[in-house]
């Protein structure tokens, strides 16, 4: 193997040699000097590798012949090897990307450029404490010249800044390594390590003096305006040399130096990191320019990394995990973001929508943004859990509270980001991509993915299983020049494979009612719901692989066993179904909010999933149950997760705009069956953890507060909307209102309304979405009031939705009313009764809607310009008629279904359930004979139309306008379509309940985040000299922080 | 005003820490195990009378290098910074300089390229070394462009000097890894008689080298200063 | 069996029903110093429509809204109990209960709804959308009073919540549980809608409300509903409230009283419009509601 | 009297040297003038580094006839934070040198030397 | 005890043109004085029994760095005109 030590040798012998190509070809110079870049990779690459498959022993490098601490030494051992992979392939990587501005600036840049990497080798290499400063002092010097790459004037004043920022960090450093020398007379770390400087206090105070220094290396916020600047305003290929080169070392020293401090350090050092963390993030949210977002991110990171750091003991042997899947992961993404704002080379992320040009590049955006959040299955997502785990364990809530707001607001503005990129706009100037460029971005690209495996792999949280669905969907990305027709086929056989799988082959011979109720929602479901995907002409891009996702993450959710799984799956699921919201016309915004409330949701239940592991040090889903001292606040924190994705009152404002701005088959798909997975979470969660009386029953009561008001707010706001699908968006609202309140009575009755709900719902809300959808695809409208009298033209849509609101309206004799009358019986039985009656009185002003929907799209005057429309396509009909069938059965015999579901609650609630006699159902309150009743219904009004048909035979039909209009003939339909605000006087009534308290509360809160944030970072005040005091303050907060005084 | 005073304050606050660095300091009284090491057995070692000369090119050789490397970059950075605009030299202006520094240069010049010599070739006997001879070299070049402007010396032939001599350096480096035991290894030469000129193993030579390379590098910051560019 | 005696007990009521409003509209033509139409003028009314032979759909729901229109009307019927303790009269109240009985009246006003909707014609677009609203309104006491008497009675069978104010006038809801009667009883007022609860069907400003452009036999269903729904209606609250009846005599009486003090109601005070009537709904009758339920659980 | 030895004499000079150049560079709005803060500040430095090796009545580290070559360890100051010092001023004059070059382009660009113009990048 | 004095003299002289490179509003002043800080401190270390920092600090910091400060000062003042 090649010795480490020519890292050194061959990067400072061709930096120096390049000065013999000055006047040569330039492309010569170049090609030396990367070749010696990727021999540096190479050597660093064998090492790793040598590491990771060989067991190789840690090795020490001398110089100078002498065994330290006499002279300098090298290290390399794995952590080192790791590091200084990164940072070579980074090198080798950037040098790629900057070919030409490399070439066009000239051999003194080559020189700075290899000078800047082979200053990191030594510095992640070096055992001696001085000769890291000059390393280091290397690097920052090579950084200030790459700087001005570009000559523009404020990469001049910034590389200005930084000079004097690291001029005074490094002369703080420089300080700090002589009283050491002073204090221990050695200058080998190692032997600092043992000298035990803290007990002394003049040494001390050096080893406070060198670990601020490091610290200020690192960037922290607040003391980091210069870092900042230089961020904005180099070329983009240097940003993720700082950002992932630079910056990693810089961790890297901390983490050598580390244990001179001692354990006493750890603290600060993780203080330090959650100030960074939580401040950058903060400061992110209001910033408008790419590389600076990115500065933003890249010091959060960081300060995430210092957390973990300085957690290291208690992390133990999970360190090493948590440690690396975070830093790597922002590695490399940070790297790809960074250079592809290179390639756009458009400061506002306004203007980043020009890449709606290259789908291609949208697709990269998106792995390395959601690489940064730490999604699955990106690797961080594998380190974040293991972070919160284990913070939850040993009792830092509070830490675990500040990380996951930090993350939260790293998602605001990285969302939003992503976000802007998506927003059309006509006109697009052209985007010239260079090959050389693009090299590096994919390569990191496809690093992420391999991490991602290996990360998976290493974690041992998830069974290779959970890779199918991801190795699908790639395939379909691959194959997806293909037209829709083929992949809808894919897809839809690949759900039919796993739905077999799943529910034929497991769960039925399990007998595992719940799974299969919910498998069958969300499989099947997806089934009838990709049907109408063959409408779609042209290939549609990016579409399958989500849909292949989504559904993949809700199957995951059934097939979870342990809580990890759980949030895994729900988080594939949450992205995938962002990705396909977005990809709706208008749809950016309204995404985003449903992102945003979505990823804050998640990260709750993501606390509360901590809590419970720090109870019980299980993550097994079943171990929730024996949560008993954190059991409400869990129980409360996993819950308000769920209630976001069921959009329960008061964090519903997501919902009516995502709806109504998804594609029409998407809309379908999330409010027919996505929605459910936040049921099947309570179920989970109030199945494990509300049954034991460990939980407060305060908060199913609060929760069955929320649903009440949810169904009333959702059904009065439904009845106002002139957007068909908001219509039928708010009505979920209402839905779900209904159904969160009729699991918090947690009895037997509620569970049972509540599955049934669940189902019921599913089949006609579907049924009326593709109905509606069928509608919007013909008239081009989402306009309620612009359509009308389409019954003459769309028939069997017609048939759809009026059996979907009758279904919805609970009325009698479908299978909406086994809905209400198992509510009534329940309420009445648990004794809620005024919230009964709100959810009651909600219902019925759902029927308002109901009438407003099947009237102003079908009955009424005929428009003129849809005189010619022709029924909905085949394809959205086939689904409304499987939905129509399943409605139907349920209806006459709901036997099959909801005793089933009652023997399955009975283990859990046994007492007040229902008894089957026959076709009868009933409760110690009331019976109810479905069959019965729908005989009766169906004899009297065969019987009644008989009579009618009898006796008026000769019935003509009419033109329309032929009616009696006050003896005037009208002409035009839209005088007759009574039809716009068609509630005006129940508006005027009470609409001031529909007032959007909620939605200005929200946006309160978001912008006051965003003003406080726009006020703070006005400390940045842009002059270096501010910054440099921000130093300097930095330093004596710090020490009087840390000795509490002089 | 208020704002001066706040940076009064702060100060104050970095002086308390820095006497806090070193309360109680009464200069030490003994030497450190490590610097008794270089103190007794230096010679032995490495066989240099001046014991900051064998420190800085021998036992911290790796120091120098990464030192002559910052200086290789500044020059770099600067060279390219200040970039010479060539159509833009023909049109410029020259200040003619007083006769008696003329003068005096001319005899200064060459004492003073010397006097550098001599320092970094005596660099591990007697004070000074590479960087001081160097510096000195450098001086007495800047010396002799203030006298003579006109005097043409490009930066091309300071390139050469100074890569030449780093490249040797990182050689002479690697060297040592392979004829001795490790790198800058100071024993790929015997270590001679202790106290003359060739003694010390490679400790000259590397000296000579540094001081090559400080002086090139130094004059070419100076010269890139110095020079005109373009004034845009 | 049972489909005879249920057509037989329809007989009744239907008859009862058309004197009913004959004498109704009578007694209220008197009030208002008129002479009034005769007694028997529903059976002529209903008689002559029926017989129209040319008649115009404007659709299929046109034609069918009045079918399901009746369907409600007549399905409340089916599913209620009559005459208490006897079986023959108890129609099919055993397939459902009071749930099923309220949420079939939706079944009558959505099929209305539709074949108006069909229709084409604003007016009755405006009288629907107001008797919606109205009527979202008018459930809330409704609701309140009902849950306020399933719990005190623990049931939801109408036979059963007669069954157990049986044994004299203190044991009936009314007595027992006034707040709730009370609550009940004015969501009557806009059930039977009369004045102060009529801007439905506004007789003076639209011509009919929502059946505006019904005729001919298409009205006279909806005029045989609306008769049948009135005596239910009764039926209904006498049930719930006023301890079922006995014997036939009882429960038209009981009926008659039930319904005239709509009617009386109606003819004292003049008309609401649709969104005061939703405020005095929910606030006066909803209180009283809310009230009944505080004081039962 | 005891405490007034050399090295701390050169010790607080060193602190003191350090604190001047940082308030030059602190409060100073001349560009220039923040370079020689910094200059100072470094120089400060090299002070106190050189101060920390100096022991009391010894000479300088270079084993010439004044020296026993046997006892050297008893005689001679210690050479590593010499050493050190080197190494610490040529880097600062690399950095002083790269500020200037720094303030010369900058006032090419603006013409002004007040640093309080350059702030073309914040918050 | 003479070396002491020499000291507190230098350390006197030394912070006087610390002092004046800092707050004298003469650029040229101030480099003067920066360089002669830089002067005084060299006869510091010769005080201090290191040679080898004396000259280097004698050449680079006070002379070279000087040279330099006065290379741009000049370039600045000529642009001006």
């Amino acid at each position: 193997m090649v010795g480490p030590i020519y890292i050194i040798a061959i990067a400072l012998g061709t930096a120096f040699s390049l000065g013999f190509f000055k006047n040569a070809n330039r492309n010569i110079s170049f090609s030396l000097m990367f070749l010696a870049m990727a021999f540096l990779t190479f050597i660093s690459g064998q090492w790793l590798y040598a590491f990771l498959t060989q067991q190789q022993e840690t090795i020490q490098i001398f110089t100078a012949g002498f065994k330290p601490p006499f002279s300098i030494s090298l290290q390399m051992g794995f952590h080192e090897a790791v590091f200084l992979t990164m940072i070579n392939s980074l090198g080798l990587l950037s040098a790629i990307y900057l070919f030409d501005h490399l070439r066009e600036k000239g051999v003194n840049m080559m020189m700075v450029f290899m000078l800047l990497f082979m200053g990191l080798n030594v510095v992640v290499m070096t055992r001696d404490i001085f000769n890291l400063f000059v390393f280091l002092e290397i690097s920052s010097i090579a950084l200030v010249g790459l700087i001005i790459l570009e000559k523009k004037q404020d990469a001049i004043s910034s590389g200005f800044k930084y000079l004097i920022a690291s001029g005074v960090i490094s002369g703080i450093l420089l300080i700090g390594i002589v009283a050491t020398y002073y204090y221990s007379g050695s200058l080998y770390i190692n032997d600092l390590i043992s000298a035990n400087l803290s007990l002394v206090k003049g040494g001390s105070v050096a080893v406070f003096l060198i670990m601020i220094a490091v610290i200020l290396e690192l960037k922290p916020f607040p003391a980091n305006g210069w870092a900042l600047d230089v961020y904005q305003s180099v070329n983009a290929g240097i940003g993720p040399i700082i950002s992932g080169g630079i910056a990693t070392a810089s961790l890297f020293i901390l983490y050598k130096l580390l244990p001179i401090g001692g354990d006493a350090w750890l603290l600060p050092i993780g203080i330090t990191g959650v100030i960074s963390f939580l401040g950058s993030n903060f400061l992110g949210i209001k910033q408008k320019s790419s590389n600076r977002i990115l500065a933003y991110s890249s010091i959060s990171q960081v300060g995430l990394l210092m957390i973990i750091m300085s957690l290291s003991t208690s992390l133990g042997d999970k360190f090493e995990f948590v440690f690396f899947s975070v830093l790597i992961s922002q590695y490399l993404a940070k790297a790809g973001l960074f250079w592809i704002a290179g390639i756009i080379n458009k400061d506002e992320i306004d203007d980043w929508n020009i890449l709606k040009k290259s789908p291609g590049l949208i697709v990269l955006v998106g792995i390395f943004m959601f690489t940064l959040l730490g999604l699955p299955p990106f690797p961080a997502f594998y380190g974040k859990w293991e972070l919160i785990m284990n913070l939850s364990q040993s009792g830092n809530f509070v830490w675990v509270g500040i990380i996951l707001l930090g993350s939260l607001f790293e998602a605001i503005y990285l969302l939003r980001w992503f976000g802007k990129i998506l927003i059309k706009q006509d006109n697009l100037e052209d985007l010239k991509i260079k090959f050389h460029k693009l090299i590096p971005v994919i390569f990191v690209s496809f690093a992420i993915l391999l991490f991602s495996y290996l990360t998976a792999k290493w974690s041992g949280l998830i069974g290779i299983k959970y890779y199918i669905p991801f190795i699908i969907a790639l395939l379909i990305f691959a194959f997806d020049f293909l037209p829709v027709f083929i992949k809808n086929i894919a897809a839809i056989s690949t759900v039919a494979w796993y739905s077999y799988v799943l529910i034929y082959q497991t769960y039925i011979p399990e007998n595992d009612i719940l799974r299969i109720v919910f498998g069958s929602i969300f499989l099947i479901g997806a089934i009838i719901m990709l049907i109408p995907g063959f409408t779609f002409k042209g290939k549609r891009q990016g579409f399958y692989p989500l849909v292949i996702l989504m559904f993949s993450g809700l199957a995951g959710l059934i097939e979870a066993r342990t809580t990890f799984q759980f949030f895994f799956a729900w988080e594939i699921m949450t992205l995938a179904s962002y990705l396909l919201i977005i990809r709706g016309k208008n749809a950016v915004k309204p995404s985003f909010n449903y992102i945003l409330f979505s990823m804050a949701g998640a990260f709750t239940m993501f606390a509360g999933f901590g809590l419970a592991f720090a109870e019980t040090g299980s993550i097994s889903l079943n171990a929730l149950a024996d949560v008993l001292v954190y059991a409400n606040w869990a129980y409360a924190l996993i819950a308000i997760g769920f209630l976001v994705k069921i959009a329960a009152f008061g964090v519903h404002i997501w919902l009516p705009s995502s709806y109504a701005e998804a594609d029409d088959d998407v809309t379908s798909m999330i409010s027919a069956i996505l929605i459910k997975s936040g049921v099947f979470g309570l179920i989970i969660l109030m199945l494990s953890m509300s049954l034991k009386n460990a939980v407060s029953p305060n908060i199913p009561y609060v929760l069955g507060w929320i649903g009440a008001i949810g169904a009333l707010i959702g059904n009065m706001m439904a009845i106002y909307q002139e957007d068909v699908k908001k219509l039928i968006a708010y009505s979920s609202i209402g839905i779900m209102g209904y159904i969160l309140f009729a699991l918090s009575m947690m009895s037997h009755m509620g569970w049972l309304t509540a599955f049934t709900y669940s189902i019921v719902h599913f089949l006609y809300k579907g049924l009326l979405f593709l109905a509606i959808a069928g509608v919007i695809y013909r008239t081009q409208t989402r306009n309620i009031y612009e359509m009308g009298g389409l019954i003459k033209r769309m028939p069997l849509s017609f048939i759809s939705v009026l059996i979907g609101i009758i279904t919805l309206a609970g009325m009698p004799p479908l299978a909406g009313f086994a809905g209400k009358w198992m509510f009534y019986n329940a309420v009445i039985m648990k004794g809620w009764y005024l919230q009964g009656a709100i959810v009651f009185f909600s219902g019925i002003v759902a029927f308002l809607y109901c009438f407003k929907l099947i009237h102003n799209i079908f009955l009424g005057p005929l428009k003129d310009n849809h005189r010619k429309l022709k029924e909905a396509s085949i394809w959205w009909l086939i689904p409304q008629f499987i939905l129509i069938i399943g409605i139907m059965v349920i209806s006459v015999y709901p036997k099959i279904v909801v005793e089933p579901i009652g023997q399955y609650l009975s283990m859990y609630f046994p007492n007040d359930g229902l008894v089957w006699d026959g076709t009868t159902a009933s409760t110690r309150l009331g019976y109810w004979d479905a069959t019965k009743i729908m005989t009766v219904f169906a004899g009297m009004f065969g019987v009644l139309f008989i009579i009618l048909y009898s006796m008026s035979r000769k019935t003509q039909l009419v033109e329309q306008f032929n009616i009696v209009f006050q003896g005037e003939r009208p002409e035009r339909p839209e005088t007759t379509h009574y039809a716009h605000n068609m509630y005006a006087p129940y508006n005027k009534a009470l609409g001031f309940l529909t007032a959007p308290f909620i939605t200005s509360a929200w946006k309160f809160v978001y912008e006051s985040i965003h003003s406080i944030s726009d006020q703070v970072r006005k400390f940045y005040t842009g002059n270096g000299q501010t910054y440099a005091m921000h130093i300097i303050i930095y330093v004596v907060v710090f020490y009087l922080f840390i000795n509490g005084g002089f | 005003m208020v704002k001066n005073s706040f940076i009064f304050l702060v100060l104050i606050g970095l002086a308390a820490i820095l006497l806090n660095l070193f309360a109680g300091f009464n200069g030490s009284t003994e030497l450190g195990t490590i610097a008794a090491h270089y103190a007794s057995k230096g010679i032995e070692e490495v066989g240099s009378a001046n014991l900051v000369t064998s420190v800085v090119v021998s036992y911290r050789g790796l120091d120098t290098l990464g030192e002559v490397t910052i200086l290789f970059l500044s020059a770099a950075i600067i060279g390219f910074f200040l970039k010479v605009d060539n159509t833009d030299n023909k049109n410029r202006q020259l200040k003619y300089t007083s006769e008696i520094l003329n003068t005096a240069s001319q005899v200064l010049v060459p004492i003073m390229l010397l006097f550098g010599a001599y320092v970094f070739i005596n660099g591990h006997l007697s004070p000074g070394g590479g960087f001081q001879g160097g510096a000195i070299i450098a001086s007495g070049l800047v010396l002799m462009f203030i006298a003579q402007p006109k005097k043409e010396m490009g930066h091309k032939m300071i390139n050469i000097v100074e890569s030449v001599s780093g490249v040797s350096f990182v050689l002479l480096g690697v060297a040592g890894i392979l004829f001795a035991s490790g790198f800058l290894d100071n024993k790929i030469l015997s270590l001679g008689k202790f106290g003359t000129l060739f003694s010390a193993g490679i400790i000259p030579i590397i000296y000579i080298l540094v001081g090559l390379k400080v002086g090139s590098e130094l004059t070419g910051i100076a010269l890139s200063l110095k020079e005109n560019q373009n004034e845009a | 069996m049972k489909i005879l005696y249920v057509l037989f007990s329809f007989f009744i009521i239907l008859n009862y029903g058309l004197l009913q409003t004959g004498f109704i509209r009578r007694i209220t033509a008197r009030v208002g110093k008129r002479i009034g139409v005769p007694f028997y003028q529903p059976y002529i009314d209903l008689v002559k429509n029926y017989a129209i032979r040319s008649q115009f759909s404007h659709g299929v729901m046109f034609y069918l809204g009045p079918v399901f229109r009746l369907s409600g009307g007549i399905g409340i019927f089916l599913f209620m109990p009559l005459i208490y303790g006897n079986e023959m009269f108890s129609n099919f109240s055993m397939s459902g209960d009071l749930i099923l009985i309220l949420y079939f009246m939706f079944i009558g006003m959505l099929g209305m709804a539709l074949g108006a909707g069909e229709g084409g014609h604003p007016y009755s677009i405006i009288g629907i959308t107001r008797g919606l609203s109205q009527f979202t309104t008018i459930e809330v006491p409704m609701t309140l009073a009902v849950i306020s008497i399933a719990a005190q009675y623990q049931t939801l069978s109408i036979s059963e919540i007669v069954a157990a104010q049986q044994g004299g006038f203190m044991n009936w809801t009314i007595m027992t549980n006034p707040l709730a009667t009370a609550a009940a009883m004015l969501a009557f007022l806009g059930m039977i809608g009369y004045a102060p609860f009529n801007v439905v069907n506004a007789p003076q400003e639209n011509p009919l409300g929502p059946p505006t452009e019904f005729h001919g036999t298409f009205l006279g269903m909806l005029q045989t509903n609306r008769v049948i729904l009135h005596v239910i209606e009764s039926i209904l609250f006498m049930n719930l409230f006023f301890g079922g009846a006995t014997n036939w005599l009882a429960l038209i009486v009981k009926a008659f009283i039930i319904y005239f003090y709509a009617v009386f109601i109606g003819t004292v005070f003049p008309r609401f419009r649709i969104d005061q009537s939703i405020k005095w709904f929910l606030f006066i009758p909803t209180i009283l509601g809310i009230l009944a339920v505080i004081f039962i659980s | 009297m005891e405490n007034i030895t050399l090295q701390n004499i050169s010790l607080a000079i060193g602190i003191l040297v350090i604190l001047i150049g940082l308030w030059g560079l602190l409060t100073q709005k001349n560009l220039i003038k923040i370079v020689i803060g910094f200059a100072l500040f470094d120089t400060g430095i090299h002070i106190v580094m050189v101060s920390i090796g100096y022991i009391k009545n010894r000479t300088a580290p270079i084993i010439d006839s004044a020296v026993d070559m046997n006892n050297a360890s008893n005689l001679v100051v210690d050479p590593i934070p010499q050493a050190l010092v080197l190494t610490a001023i040529v880097i600062g004059l690399g950095i002083t040198a790269l500020m200037l070059s720094y303030v010369l382009k900058m006032y090419q660009k603006k013409k002004s030397l007040d640093i309080t113009n350059y702030k073309d990048l914040k918050w | 005890m003479l070396s002491i004095i020499l000291a507190l003299f230098l350390g006197i002289l030394i912070l006087v043109l610390a002092v004046m490179a800092v707050q004298n509003k003469n650029i040229v002043v101030a480099i003067i004085a920066a360089g002669a800080v830089s002067l005084f401190a060299s006869i510091l270390y010769l005080v201090l029994a290191a040679p080898d920092v004396a000259m280097t600090e004698a050449a680079i910091g006070s002379g070279l760095s000087t040279i330099i400060f006065f290379y741009v000062l000049n370039k600045i003042k000529r642009q001006n005109g």
